[in-house]
């Protein structure tokens, strides 16, 4: 029987953790196969999660490939499809299709010193890659994390991020000053040009929405990072993630099968539509 | 027709006289066939043509909408609205051909629980005969 | 294998196509064309061309994927889903246009590939297109010649049939080709050695024909390549309704959406389905926080060129445009892909 | 039909000065069709301007997208746009003004009469031509159409193909304009709901089945939504997926939206999305045809909109799209309304 494509494997829900309650909630779930499917990924890469009934949503997998055990999707509470996910719990049944997308050439960085760029939801991309990094400590040079959140209470992984700090430089921001908020204040392209990551032996990384990548990769170009040390994410919208249903590209690009992990010097050859 | 065929029926009912007097009616043991699904709408005028449609499309094989006599609506003019827009829809409805007995409209105060129980009766009655509604249903 | 096949005979040919199932084109009573199941009936041998290309039989409008169901099974509900292939007779679209064939072998590459995608070739492996050269071109706004197509090409096709008065010459050009003959033998007789010349004469009048032109159409592919961000898709795109004929209608268009469709919403009952989508909705590609990076139909009447004229030309080195002439004939408004892409090669020129 | 040199020449005032932003008219055609929609900003092309029987578009359109653009741009230009009208096409500006989403100094209204023809219906025409392309539509002296193919010029009286909806016309010259070009000739209008008939004299049955096979046909392109005048909404309600999601919708917005019809092109959703955009129309829709010239499979649309219409008129004594004054027909009520079907 021809594999096919479109038809998710199911998985039940195992764990589920409230990263972030009210407006922008972002929930971590963690999933098991039911039949202990094989489902090998590289970080980065994505699957279609489907809530039957309401729909699919491509979602990047935020647990890293090295973990076996199980993986993990922290999503964000934006429309039809993930609102129906936050509404479940542990024991419930979602459909997962994948892997998909290039996912980050991690191998290739090694030796490297990896700085990390998040914004709000964005670090979900990312945490696969820090988990990975610090799974394989020894073959990169320094991590360092900036990662802003548009108010304290948007910020996810708040517990992996205080123990984080113990392991890389982690600096945090929001968008407009709190009370008892003593980090840096302003948008996350700014802290970055008040951090200034040296460039040198460098790879930076960096998702979020696309008004934020724009202005990162600026701000990363004027602290003479070369277009092929700054990498990205582009998040357009998908449905069938294999590169057929035709509205996920940029210039002759489909993103969630050719990307969505680009170097500035890729994607600055395609027309800038994302 | 098969015997127990048993019409399913959606009947939007203004809160403030029809709902009212199926309540009546319930409260005073009236009998009545239970074939109805009431959903309670603040006004006859507010129940909107895409409402009905989507009955007939999730399988209603009849749909009633009922509101205050003219005159007593509480927002004094919602049922002279339905009036004029539903008769409308049940123009339209007849135009493609759907059997002019599924869509009916009717004036129900409060106090009048036998006329709704006498209303729902002769629905149901009119509907026996037609079977299933199958044109406008989702997949038949 | 050559064979030719008298004219009087070919609704006993259809008759004998009795295991398959048999469209054919049929005029209504409003002068258009489409393809029909065979009932028998009249076969429209003088078709020239239908509304809906042969892609609404190899790429229907809905697609059912899977079915899914919550079942109440002791005490707590099981989520119950099966994949729903489509079972499908061997199928043969009689009077299908080269050109509409030649979609579909573009179609095979966006299909196949890495993912393959098992519904369509469900259809297509079961489908054989029985194509009738243009002797005469099927529309007013054919330009097939432009677009490295012509009145008899051969792609995507099982056999070609050539018009030549009383008797068809008939090329099979593949092994379902070859089993549509054998299914009626005695219908088809061995082509005489003149026929060969009258059938090569046939198809060099036939390019003369074509009514319309796209000079350089691959100079225009390479020029596009800088022409993303020129005030010229604004001026084009005035007029647009942002409607889907263009794309719906396109033999080679093929985008689609996938959406779960509920018929019962407790207990949970419904099914995951295929449509057509078009890039010319905006919700094609508006972002869950509303962002779109195809805000206006300026930026989606240049990614409509863009995927036809430059993307499908840098993947596959082939137009996705068979030059059919549907999109110039059926816009309400009268925007002509000819009449843009030559704007496009004088642009600057 | 009229010549429009003095519109012409307003139009060429008007550029020059800058009174106006550009001006919407009839230009010379693509292969599709002699004329087409042209967007004119110098006036030095106004002489581009046409005006002949296959000026078949209804321009008033063009003013939703308008309206859009302006509303997406910051610092938008607030000058009036020009736009070429005729009787019907008028007519919706009227109903566009009675709606209040228009100003009536958002356009300068430059009228044309069609006299005592009107434009051609297209199908009627590739019949007589027997299936060859005109090249030009012209009407002589004796009102009579001269059309030009590539073989030469064949004559045809004009009800042979005049387009359904002129053999009904009620406004053969604009109701609104700020300049008009032609005179104001009175059309003898035979039965105004005339073309009814034929499907109000069948059976419930043999209606159900003419619709359902009409319907059965749509492929849900949205091209009669898309021409129509009347169907500017941001969100349609029909279409499940189409919602005007700005920053500050919320999730719950996005996750409780309501899909009253599928995408999939079934018999019972194509049917729901006809009716429901019928029913939308009722008292705003002004007859001009282009749903049904628009669509790709020749469904009889104009049918169920002229129902709606003849029942206004009937029931209600409303007629659409002549003072803008009037409160719509579905907002508005008068105690002798029949209730006759109300129990």
């Amino acid at each position: 029987m021809e594999p096919n494509v479109y038809t998710p494997q199911l998985a039940k829900i195992v764990q589920t953790k409230d990263e972030v309650v009210g407006a922008r909630a972002i929930k971590t779930f963690r999933a098991e196969f039911v039949n202990s499917a094989r489902f090998d990924y590289r970080c980065g890469q994505c699957a279609m999660l489907s809530v039957f009934g309401k729909g699919e949503a491509m979602i990047s997998i935020s647990s890293s490939p090295l973990i076996k055990e199980y993986m993990q999707f922290s999503i964000l509470r934006t429309g039809r499809v993930t609102a129906a996910l936050h509404d479940l719990e542990a024991g419930d049944f979602i459909g997962v299709r994948g892997p998909y997308g290039n996912g980050f050439p991690i191998d290739e960085w090694r030796g490297k010193n990896l700085v990390f760029i998040g914004g709000g939801i964005g670090l979900a991309p990312l945490w696969s890659v820090v988990q990975t990094a610090l799974l394989r400590r020894n073959e990169f040079g320094t991590l360092s994390l900036i990662y802003g959140a548009r108010t304290a209470k948007d910020i996810v992984f708040k517990d992996d991020l205080a123990d984080l700090k113990s392991q890389m430089p982690v600096h945090l921001s929001i968008d407009v000053a709190e009370p008892e908020w003593n980090e840096f204040v302003g948008f996350v392209p700014t802290n970055v040009l008040e951090k200034k990551p040296s460039p040198a032996n460098a790879i930076a990384i960096t998702c979020g929405p696309p008004i934020m990548i724009k202005f990162v990769i600026k701000n990363l170009k004027d602290l003479k990072f070369e277009d092929e040390q700054i990498y990205t994410t582009v998040e357009n919208k998908m449905k069938c993630g294999i590169g057929k249903c035709g509205r996920c590209n940029i210039g002759f690009h489909y993103v969630c099968k050719d990307g969505p992990v680009y170097s500035w010097a890729e994607l600055k050859k395609l027309p800038q539509e994302y | 027709m098969a015997e127990d065929y048993e019409p399913r029926i959606v009947a939007f009912l203004c809160k403030w006289c029809s709902s009212a007097g199926s309540d009546l009616a319930g409260v005073s043991r009236m009998e009545y066939p239970p074939n109805v699904v009431p959903i309670q709408v603040m006004c006859s005028g507010s129940v909107s043509p895409l409402y009905i449609f989507s009955a007939f499309n999730k399988g209603a094989d009849g749909v009633l909408v009922s509101g205050c006599h003219p005159g007593d609506c509480h927002y004094i003019k919602g049922n002279y609205y339905a009036r004029r827009r539903l008769n409308l829809v049940k123009k339209l409805l007849e135009y493609i051909g759907l059997e002019p007995q599924r869509f009916q409209m009717s004036w129900i105060s409060a106090a009048e629980g036998t006329k709704y129980t006498q209303i729902i009766k002769n629905f149901v009655k009119e509907l026996k005969p037609l079977g299933p509604q199958t044109k406008m249903r989702r997949n038949p | 294998m050559e064979k030719t096949l008298a004219k009087k005979s070919f609704p006993q040919w259809i008759k004998k196509l009795g295991s398959w199932s048999v469209y054919i084109p049929r005029k209504d009573k409003e002068g258009r064309w489409n393809y029909v199941e065979a009932d028998g009936g009249e076969v429209g041998l003088e078709v020239l061309q239908t509304t809906l290309p042969p892609k609404k039989i190899l790429f229907p409008q809905r697609e059912v994927f899977l079915e899914f169901a919550m079942t109440p099974a002791g005490g707590r509900e099981t989520l119950e889903v099966k994949e729903v292939l489509p079972d499908v007779k061997p199928t043969v679209i009689i009077g299908a246009r080269p050109c509409e064939a030649r979609a579909a072998w573009l179609l095979d590459k966006v299909f196949g590939g890495e993912f393959r995608d098992v519904y369509y070739w469900k259809r297509r492996d079961q489908t054989s297109l029985v194509g009738f050269a243009c002797t005469t071109p099927p529309s007013e706004n054919c330009f097939c010649t432009s677009v490295e197509g012509s009145p008899h090409s051969e792609e995507g096709l099982d056999l070609l049939l050539t018009d030549l008065g009383d008797k068809y010459y008939v090329q099979s050009l593949s092994p379902k080709g070859e089993k549509l003959i054998s299914a009626a033998k005695d219908l088809f007789e061995e082509p005489k050695p003149e026929v060969k010349k009258q059938v090569k004469a046939a198809h060099a009048e036939s390019e003369k024909k074509i009514k319309r032109q796209l000079k350089d159409a691959r100079p225009i592919a390479e020029k596009l390549k800088g022409m993303f961000g020129s005030p010229l898709w604004d001026e084009e795109s005035m007029s647009c309704l942002r409607c889907g004929i263009c794309t719906y209608l396109c033999p080679s268009c093929h985008c689609f959406d996938i959406n779960d469709e509920i018929e019962n919403s407790s207990p949970l009952r419904g099914q995951r389905v295929r449509t057509w989508d078009t890039c010319q909705f905006p919700d094609f590609t508006m972002h869950s926080s509303g962002h779109n990076p195809r805000p206006d139909k300026a930026a989606r009447l240049r990614q409509r060129l863009l995927h036809k004229f430059q993307y499908f030309v840098q993947v596959y080195d082939k137009f996705m445009c068979v030059g059919c002439g549907r999109c110039i004939t059926l816009c309400p408004v009268g925007i002509d892909i000819i009449k843009v892409l030559d704007k496009v090669r004088e642009n600057g020129a | 039909m009229a010549n429009i040199e003095d519109l012409k020449e307003e139009a060429k005032k008007l550029l020059r000065e800058g009174k106006v932003k550009y001006i919407i008219g009839y230009g010379a055609g693509t292969n599709g069709w002699p004329a087409a929609p042209l967007f004119i900003k110098k006036h030095e092309d106004v002489d581009k301007l046409v005006w002949n029987p296959t000026c078949v578009h209804n321009l008033v359109r063009f003013l939703v997208d308008e309206k859009r653009r302006k509303a997406r741009q910051k610092q938008p230009d607030k000058r009036p746009v020009g736009i070429m009208v005729k009787g019907c096409d008028s007519r919706a500006v009227v109903v566009l003004l009675q709606e209040k989403f228009i100003d009536r100094n958002d356009v300068y209204i430059l009228g044309v009469s069609c006299g005592k023809t009107g434009v051609v219906d297209d199908a009627k025409l590739s019949k007589k031509m027997g299936g060859k392309k005109a090249k030009k539509v012209e009407v002589d002296a004796q009102d009579r159409f001269v059309v030009t193919t590539e073989e030469g010029t064949v004559e045809a009286a004009a009800e042979e193909l005049l387009a359904e909806r002129c053999l009904e016309c009620k406004a053969n010259f604009p109701v609104i304009y700020d300049v008009l070009s032609g005179e104001k000739t009175k059309r003898p209008l035979d039965k105004p709901f005339g073309s009814l008939e034929k499907i109000e004299s069948l059976s419930a049955a043999e209606r159900w089945s003419f619709w359902k096979e009409q319907l059965d046909k749509c492929i849900r392109c949205y091209a009669c939504r898309s021409a129509c005048p009347m169907c500017y909404c941001d969100e349609c309600v029909v279409d499940s997926i189409n919602l005007a999601v700005t920053a500050d919708t919320t999730a719950d917005e996005k996750a409780q939206r309501i899909r009253w019809v599928q995408r999939s092109a079934e018999s019972s959703e194509n049917l729901i999305y006809h009716l429901v955009r019928a029913i939308h129309l009722a008292g705003r829709c002004i007859d001009c045809g282009e749903c049904e010239r628009a669509c790709p499979l020749d469904i009889p649309l104009r049918f169920l909109n002229k129902k709606l219409e003849k029942e206004a008129k009937e029931l209600f004594g409303y007629e659409v799209g002549f003072d803008s004054a009037l409160p719509a027909l579905i907002s508005s009520f008068r105690d002798e309304d029949p209730q006759d079907f109300i129990r």
